[in-house]
């Protein structure tokens, strides 16, 4: 059984989906799709030990060979986010029975497992394939269980939201399949691997150049890079808690890394970074972002809305370490994609335990709740902190190697800007602080219990491994440097 | 020459502009979902005309043809047409929702009313 | 003898061919010359059903496999049901829904409506 | 164009017209799709849609200039890339090269299909079709989340009621359409089964089963098609459709092939790949019967709810005076 | 002979689309569109001897059914708009049967 890790790995959230419908209970589907969600998370960590002893892994799908039939190619890159992405899953549905016996309408509770499971099988499905069109067909899977999380939100904003994010999303879709399309045109095939081996001796043509930027844009589309986010704060904001959680954690993950799986690998290193001015492009793209992003946050009076557009600032430094295009600076990206899950992750599920017991996410309605609240409300400060980029958290350490890669480059310039974009962070955090522990509380508020067990648990956990990774770096380093270094190691 | 081997890729080019033109400027959703419609229509015309050989049949084996158009286009696209149908139910069903929660499904109208809402929820909780 | 009734069945098929195309060419400028709704459908409604009819049955002539003479034929029933009852439930629609034919009163064409008489002439 | 209705109905044009241009490219299953989803099913979602929302537009804001610009820039971008395209339609173009040859050429030994685009899409590439099934079911989840409604029974006399006097005046389309149904369920089926040979399969078949279906309720009524196809039997036909393709594939690894290497699954590889095929063709269809099925009913069902709840008050004295008429005229009609 | 018959088929489409486009009522598109797909009927089976391979005809019947089901969704969902006129016309509309 262990050579079909990698298609289980997909198909076992797949299957359990329309299984999860034919269980009535809300609670059983919920014990049902926790279970399932354990296991992807244990055949990602087998699959990750497999792919660090013996290489890259390949699948092929109904038993034909590779440029005629779909194969699953697990490498380091790949391993290192599928796990990302089934651990913060697990971790995030321990909580979700809680929050969604209180946000979502009895009679929805079972869809809303379905398409929780929908959407982790989609993203997982975009990272294992090794096939262009494949990562299509599960982008909309992914997309589309998305679209319907976030309008089961209770308000009606949330609707709009999706609306605004379908439009989009589809669009984004659309334009990496026009991508598709023409990439195949020029070369004949599909596979990513022999697409790699094609596209070199073509880069000079103008349908590759064409290709390439209609799959960056549509990726950039879905990413929620810097001019293109205006999508992503009102989906977040909307949307049911334990549904904001789950996006904030991973969704931006994938994206990220089929940005890195499309230039590094199938358009190759030298022709995404040498023949366009791409390098500049995102460092340019990825500041704006952390600034802006930030200022705006500053500024939000919703603390969801707050960490969505810190958020759209992570991206930023994420996208700032990727246009480095160094081992180094791809290492920081890796590391800061595997950090903001963390802390992303744990914040929103505070919020969500928030929510639970308050009702709302306004910054008004946290006054004196770090005495009402205080677990909660200490993960909020912890996972802020990271944000920021503190010694002994996650997000130091990320922030750090950002540091080192940018100065390894010679931009001291912008290394002097990613401590000032820090600052800001300082201030939004602060602010969230200042409400909670140095105002009084509101009236008629005694009655506000800490958030119960089951919530506390998941962001306790998260929080302990933010910490956790922040002091011991080896492993989550160890894995980052070495998808890094394959990466550069099979692009010519 | 050039004119005649690309003229009809220019011409889905240009329906898929006028599709995508109207998924982003128009303001009633309705309108954008028959845009967005005719985009990826649009794409699919695309891929079909790639697979296409002069001279070519329908990939169907018969005894007395041996010159076949490209399958794989085909088979991509009937993938798609999927994809696609799939995202004008979802798109369509939110704008029903949109229309109950809104009454209105006209882009600016709905802008207004989100934009209320925030602040309204803003007031409320400072007074509270 | 054979070579006869295969030149008569040619034959028969081009003329079936191009009758039914010559109908379906005067149902064309039918929709589009006639003045209002009802006489656009009466072109519509009669031409299609005739024209359809007879290019299906020109092609029916013209196939050899019996399988596809089978697949035209099962058309070309679809289409004998279809047609009249689709165009019967839209006249209808249209009538209940309040449009009301033009009915020239004048010789000439100019182009007055009669509202008064609307609902009876067509009931008759 | 400010009708709405209109606009939807040109869209149907586009439809058919792009499906026919996929013959003209002898693109026959996409046609065959492009047709029934294109031309049938989207616009008559649309349709209700419109229905719901109003029919007319009232928009007033535009941002012609940046979209323009937005548009010219993105045509550009794809003009200039067509440029060096290899030119239309020439058999030695890179695409035709690489990785189709062996479809064609040896997929009826491999396979055992006439039709390509089935071996394709059922063997080499099911994986891509299993991922389409599992889109289709996403949103037909999807849909139930955002439109389903509770429903009680009394509603549902109320909303008969208004059908029957909706649709009392169509008794000649309910004898052709009762005439038309069999068949047509009939054909879905030959579609079905007849894949391998000619254009067809598993989703053309559902969405024309769905269409059977859907055509019956809007001619007989919601809540009388209901009963026939009931709620939680339509879900649990959707899941299987699913699990029924997933199970093809687990019964392959646990044969010692791969996922979905239907060549294990009897003795001989290509009765195997037969009995696969056949087998996952009909857990797409199923699901995308069920799927059609389901959006179509929650988005006319939520029409006729909503509809009954603002008119309740208006209409409770006017549909009991309707209904009796109609039974008699109903009567007096057969 | 097929070519001629196929062009004075699409001579038809155009025809009928111009009316689609000018309507004036929305009967008028309806009927356009009805025509339409009854014409796309006759073209693709044209086709299909044209190109020399008619065993695709299946495509057409299917097109056949589409085409009937999309008039009857129109007229139900555009009936739906005049619900409320309808009891004025109900006396005329019963006599008719």
């Amino acid at each position: 059984m262990l050579a079909h890790l990698p298609v289980l790995q997909v198909i076992v959230p797949l299957l359990a989906a329309p299984l999860c419908l034919m269980l009535r209970r809300p609670r059983l589907v919920w014990l049902f799709s926790l279970l399932v969600s354990t296991c992807t998370f244990l055949i990602s960590i087998l699959l990750l030990q497999q792919v660090m002893v013996s290489g890259t892994v390949i699948y092929e799908l109904g038993g034909w060979e590779a440029p005629w039939g779909i194969e699953y190619r697990i490498d380091k890159l790949s391993a290192y986010l599928l796990l990302i992405i089934s651990a913060i899953s697990t971790v995030i549905l321990l909580a979700a029975q809680v929050s969604i016996e209180k946000e979502i309408s009895e009679d929805k509770q079972t869809l809303f497992y379905v398409l929780y499971l929908l959407f982790l099988t989609g993203m997982l499905g975009i990272i294992a394939t090794g096939d262009a069109f494949n990562v299509f067909v599960f982008l909309e899977i992914s997309s589309l269980s998305a679209y319907a999380l976030i309008a089961l939100g209770n308000d009606r904003r949330a609707l709009w939201a999706s609306f605004q994010y379908l439009i989009m999303g589809t669009i984004g879709a659309t334009f990496i399949l026009i991508g598709i399309g023409m990439m195949y045109q020029m070369t004949g095939t599909l596979n990513m691997a022999d697409l790699s081996e094609r596209l070199p001796e073509l880069s000079q043509t103008r349908t590759v150049f064409a290709a390439f930027t209609f799959v960056i844009v549509g990726i950039c589309l879905k990413l929620a890079l810097f001019p293109l986010h205006l999508w992503l704060p009102n989906a977040y904001a909307y949307a049911p808690s334990i549904v904001t959680s789950i996006f904030a954690a991973t969704a931006t993950k994938v994206t990220i890394y089929l940005l890195i799986r499309f230039t590094f690998s199938v358009f190759g290193l030298s022709f995404s970074f040498t023949t366009l001015p791409l390098q500049i492009l995102f460092m340019v793209l990825g500041l704006l972002g952390v600034f802006v992003a930030s200022t705006t946050a500053i500024y939000q009076k919703n603390v969801k809305h707050l960490f969505a557009y810190s958020s759209i600032a992570q991206i930023g430094y994420i996208i700032v370490g990727f246009s480095i295009s160094t081992v180094s600076g791809l290492t920081a990206t890796l590391l800061h994609v595997f950090n903001h899950a963390l802390m992303k992750g744990a914040l929103f599920l505070a919020l969500g335990a928030v929510m639970y017991r308050i009702g709302s996410v306004q910054l008004s309605q946290f006054q004196g709740l770090g005495r009402q609240m205080p677990f909660t409300m200490a993960a909020i400060v912890i996972g802020g902190l990271s944000l920021i980029g503190v010694p002994l958290t996650v997000g130091f350490v990320s922030k750090w190697y950002l540091l080192m890669a940018l100065i390894e480059k010679g931009w001291w310039h912008v290394a002097l800007l990613i401590l000032l974009g820090s600052l800001l962070a300082i201030v939004y955090v602060w602010r969230i602080i200042e409400m909670a522990y140095f105002k009084p509380s509101l009236a008629g508020r005694e009655s506000i219990k800490e958030a119960p067990m089951s919530f506390l648990t998941p962001i306790w956990i998260l929080v302990l491994a933010n910490i956790y990774f922040g002091i011991d770096t080896r492993l989550s380093v160890q894995v980052a440097q070495a998808a890094a270094q394959s990466l550069f190691g099979v692009s010519p | 020459m050039i004119i005649m081997g690309l003229y009809n890729y220019w011409i889905v080019v240009v329906l898929m502009m006028i599709g995508f033109y109207i998924v982003i400027a128009h303001g009633n959703l309705i309108k954008k979902m028959v845009g967005l419609t005719i985009f990826q229509t649009s794409v699919f015309i695309f891929y079909i005309s790639m697979a296409k050989v002069d001279g070519g049949t329908a990939p169907i084996l018969a005894d007395d043809v041996n010159l076949y158009s490209n399958p794989l286009p085909h088979v991509l696209i009937l993938t798609a047409i999927v994809v696609g149908i799939a995202t004008t139910a979802l798109g369509l069903a939110l704008v029903v929702r949109i229309k109950e929660a809104y009454g209105s499904i006209e882009e600016e109208v709905i802008q207004t009313q989100y934009n209320r809402d925030q602040n309204s929820l803003n007031k409320e909780n400072k007074t509270c | 003898m054979p070579l006869y009734i295969n030149a008569v069945i040619e034959i028969s098929g081009v003329l079936c061919l191009l009758t039914g195309s010559f109908f379906c060419i005067s149902g064309g400028v039918g929709i589009v010359r006639f003045p209002d709704f009802y006489t656009r459908m009466h072109a519509v409604g009669v031409t299609d059903t005739l024209a359809a009819g007879m290019v299906l049955t020109g092609l029916m002539l013209q196939s050899q496999e019996s399988l596809v003479v089978v697949k035209l034929l099962m058309i070309f029933l679809m289409t004998l049901f279809i047609n009249p009852s689709a165009s019967h439930a839209l006249a209808k629609a249209a009538f209940h829904s309040g449009l009301e034919p033009l009915i020239n009163n004048n010789e000439s064409n100019s182009k007055t409506i009669d509202k008064k008489e609307g609902n009876n002439r067509v009931g008759d | 164009m400010k009708d709405l209705l209109t606009v939807v109905m040109l869209t149907g044009i586009y439809g058919l017209l792009s499906a026919s241009f996929f013959v003209a490219m002898d693109a026959v299953d996409v046609a065959f799709t492009e047709a029934s989803v294109g031309a049938g099913i989207s616009t008559l979602l649309m349709l209700v849609a419109v229905s719901m929302t109003g029919r007319s537009e009232h928009s007033t804001r535009h941002k012609p200039l940046l979209a323009f610009v937005v548009v010219i820039i993105t045509g550009g971008l794809l003009i200039y890339g067509t440029l060096d395209m290899p030119y239309f339609g020439t058999a030695d173009a890179p695409i035709h090269e690489n990785v189709a040859p062996r479809y064609i050429n040896a997929s009826l030994q491999e396979v055992g299909v006439i039709n390509i685009v089935t071996s394709v899409l059922a063997s080499y590439r099911a994986f891509d079709t299993f991922g389409e099934v599992v889109v289709i079911f996403t949103a037909g989840i999807g849909v139930l989340a955002l439109l389903s409604v509770v429903r009680r029974p009394e509603n549902d006399v109320e909303i008969e009621s208004l059908n029957e006097s909706m649709h009392e005046q169509h008794l000649i389309l309910r004898i052709v359409t009762k005439m038309l149904i069999p068949f047509i369920l009939l054909f879905a089926l030959y579609v079905q089964f007849h894949g391998d040979y000619g254009p067809g399969g598993g989703f053309q078949a559902g969405v024309i089963f769905a269409a059977a279906i859907i055509l019956y309720a809007m001619l007989f009524g919601l809540s009388t098609a209901r009963r026939v196809i009931n709620h939680t039997f339509i879900r649990l036909i959707a899941a299987l459709g699913v699990l029924l393709y997933g199970c093809v594939g687990v019964a392959s690894l646990l044969n010692g092939g791969n996922f979905l290497e239907y060549n294990v699954l009897l003795d001989e590889p290509i009765a195997g790949q037969h009995l696969g095929i056949l087998l996952i063709e009909l857990g797409v269809g199923c699901t995308v019967a069920s799927v059609m099925v389901i959006i179509f009913f929650n988005f006319a069902g939520r029409k006729d709810y909503k509809h009954n709840q603002q008119n309740k008050k208006e209409v409770k004295d006017k549909t009991i005076l309707n209904d009796e008429e109609d039974h008699d005229d109903h009567h007096g009609a057969l | 002979m097929l070519i001629a018959a196929t062009l004075a088929i699409l001579v038809v489409m155009i025809l009928a689309m111009i009316r689609g486009i000018k309507g004036p009522t929305l009967y008028d598109r309806i009927l356009a569109v009805n025509m339409f797909g009854t014409k796309t009927v006759l073209l693709i089976s044209l086709l299909g001897f044209v190109m020399g391979r008619p065993e695709f005809l299946d495509i057409a019947i299917v097109y056949a059914l589409i085409n009937f089901i999309s008039v009857i969704g129109v007229l139900r969902y555009s009936d739906s708009f005049e619900l409320k006129q309808k009891p004025q016309n109900k006396a005329s509309k019963v006599k008719e049967f």
